[in-house]
């Protein structure tokens, strides 16, 4: 089973050189920790920058130069600052090769939630629903099941959702999960991590082929 | 010769507010929000507040002290985590709450500056953002049509700024300020350091004097950080 | 009779302090050597500049810094560049206070013809067709007839149109004339014009009150 | 690490253009456009092009180059005078001659650059542009229906540029640059200066290197005058 930075270490693979990257909130915000080094990507931030570095040195802190989740970064060298409709324009405008994102649910259409729990919790959707609707390729990074043991995968979203027949992949503590002809593909178990487990931990449909490789995390 | 739009502070920016306006606050989270005009807006015990900001600041800070003091009576906004009172006064009912995707806030505050009445977007497609709105087809993709924000004042904050209310934003502290002091009917900048005209580079200024009002130098900035994340100056990272 | 230094001059008159201006090419260009000095007024050519300044001293031309009319420009303090989009926000958005336009024909309900000849000058609309669906406040700079003599104030357009009941003031070599109820009003005479040389030079519906003021050029 | 974008030069950078596509060429009159790409072009005799650029140069510089030598068969711009060729060629009906408003050429581009498939403006409405064009009331103002331009390749010229991609354009040079940067699938830039990455200031980029693919530094730069207008130093004059 995956600890959250093992499901960013197993995105990380995912990134190809001369990609620009969207990381979300969470989990999607550890993939940056495992990029090669000097492979060329670059990591957008919709508030206002490409090219995120890593957090300060102590004391180096601007608050004038935070990320999406308000952190305090940095910036590399070649980084550009710009206004939130210019980072939209990159995004909605497809110039952004992945987005990782996190979830709450995620459905067997490849529907996602994760902006409201309605009369609990409503924190609102950011720059989720515009990444999920303009990008060709995203990924969801997420726990398998939530806290009550209850799966995330599920056969349709029960919260309100943040976009539709959108999420190709999905990244989990248990698996790595494809989304393609309206039904979840088992492609890679989590180190240690059986099928059985993985069939008893998703509540969409889930197509199994006859062999499920391991996942190779350095 | 320029366009003077420098005025004494806070309190002669601030003058006209209302009871029962729409305001644009730029920001994001805490990162660029018009410091100085909030506190002004504080003082003038203004309510019926409808506010256009990309967040709601957090408890003690921010428009978190707007909402307080119960001043705001509408919201609209991408994201409003962070805050304990908006959650209590929103799921209470107390406070009306209109949230928008991200890029189409900033779109729409841009739109409403530039006399685009409305455009359309993918994004909310087939989720409650898209209801009541009109959807049509591009290249057999859905898309909604959103319509354009503006606001009876704009609050904004910049780095730098000159006489003729040409503005230089630093960092990611740009945000939505530009947009916003497009949508304005009245925009007001704060600044950290107010300079003559002529005194900045053309080339290098992030929002035309021609979209600011009144602009003034402003006091005792705190520039609060949400999240202080940093690396430890022992441990070499690559991260 | 003005010449169109004179029509530029009176067109100056209808400035106010604090207004951003947009000057077509032509007569109107000339209006900004008619701006009393130390008044705070700006100039914005839609090629992407807002605090135009005068022609540049012999040498000092940089191929880089022009106007809308592509003739080399110097910039004022306080000036600043931007591109064609924001440019036209301005204009779409109602930020310039004023834009004087050059016309091959104006009508008495406020149309305006400037950009087309069928079959014989086709240049282009440029700007202008921004400019006029747009401006709150559009004074047309003109001749009062054209070389053959005919009028080019008239009932109603001929010419592909620029904009439709826009134009609400007309300044020509011989009058200015206000475009209200869907008539051309007298409004003051050239220096040396009489009223019936105006009327002898109008196509379209004038009315003439009974008392026409010569105008005041300085 | 940054994404770098620099190629040796001009060949290399217009590797892949074939006949019949479409382009789109920054630059208003010859201010600002991509001389060394031009040059490349009528180098490649690629033909039956659609060329988005808000005008079409003088006869014997900028696009001109290219309708001397018939390469355009489709001219999408604002303004087309001065240049006889040009006007020859549509009249006579061997060009194709899309004529649209200033800023709605500016916006239709910066829209297809955005994931913006339509916006409505008043630009234009009541003329021929709006001929075969929805018109919808926003307000009580008439507006029209206006789609996003996309090219297979834009070709900008920008002042300094880095190794990510990163331009900064000087004055009015700027323009169509930006826009068009967004709007093509491919976009080449080229620059006076081309620095490595880390060497320009984050804050003053005009245009972000993603929206680019391809720079290089160019050669020779003519930038040619249309109109020398100049006072003269003995004359002082407050014009």
């Amino acid at each position: 089973m995956l600890d959250k930075n093992g499901i960013a270490k197993r995105i990380a693979q995912e990134i190809e050189p001369g990609w620009y990257v969207n990381l979300g909130i969470g989990i999607p915000t550890l993939v940056a920790n495992y990029i090669p080094e000097g492979m060329e990507v670059e990591f957008q931030s919709e508030n206002g920058i490409l090219g995120m570095g890593p957090f300060p040195l102590e004391g180096d802190e601007d608050a004038d130069l935070i990320n999406a989740g308000k952190q305090t970064i940095t910036a590399m060298p070649g980084a550009v600052y710009f206004d939130s409709a210019t980072s939209f324009a990159m995004i909605r405008g497809q110039h952004v090769q992945l987005t990782v994102l996190g979830a709450m649910e995620v459905a067997q259409n490849g529907d996602i939630a994760n902006w409201k729990i309605p009369g609990k919790m409503v924190k609102g959707m950011g720059g989720a629903m515009d990444l999920v609707a303009s990008a060709e390729n995203i990924i969801v990074a997420m726990m398998h099941t939530n806290r009550a043991g209850e799966s995330k995968i599920l056969p349709a979203c029960s919260l309100p959702l943040t976009g539709v027949g959108c999420v190709k992949r999905v990244v989990t503590n248990l698996a790595v999960l494809d989304i393609r002809g309206g039904a979840f593909h088992l492609a890679e178990r989590a180190p240690g991590v059986t099928v059985e487990e993985i069939i008893a931990a998703t509540a969409g449909e889930l197509i199994i082929p006859n062999f499920v490789p391991e996942m190779r995390i350095n | 010769m320029a366009i003077s739009k420098a005025v004494n502070g806070s309190s002669d920016a601030c003058d006209g507010v209302k009871s029962g306006m729409t305001l644009m606050l730029g920001g994001f989270g805490l990162c660029g929000i018009p410091e100085c005009s909030i506190g002004e807006l504080v003082r003038l015990r203004v309510n019926d507040l409808t506010c256009i900001s990309n967040n709601a600041g957090v408890d003690d800070f921010g428009l978190g002290l707007l909402l307080q003091q119960r001043q705001i009576c509408k919201m609209i906004s991408s994201y409003v985590g962070e805050n304990d009172e908006f959650e209590r006064q929103m799921l209470s009912g107390e406070l009306e709450v209109d949230l928008i995707p991200q890029g189409s806030l900033a779109e729409r505050c841009r739109a409403g500056g530039a006399g685009i009445p409305a455009f359309y977007t993918p994004a909310g497609y087939g989720t409650e953002v898209a209801e009541g709105k009109e959807v049509r087809d591009f290249d057999g993709k859905p898309h909604i049509l959103e319509s354009a924000l503006t606001s009876d004042f704009a609050f904004v904050k910049a780095w730098k700024g000159d006489t003729a209310g040409n503005l230089i934003y630093k960092a990611t502290a740009r945000n939505f300020n530009p947009m916003m002091a497009m949508a304005g009917k009245i925009t007001v900048a704060e600044v950290e350091e107010l300079v003559p005209e002529g005194t900045l580079n053309p080339n290098e200024i992030h929002t035309p004097g021609i979209f600011v009002q009144r602009i003034f130098q402003g006091e005792g900035y705190e520039k609060r950080i949400e999240q202080r994340t940093v690396r430890s100056r022992e441990t070499p990272s690559n991260a």
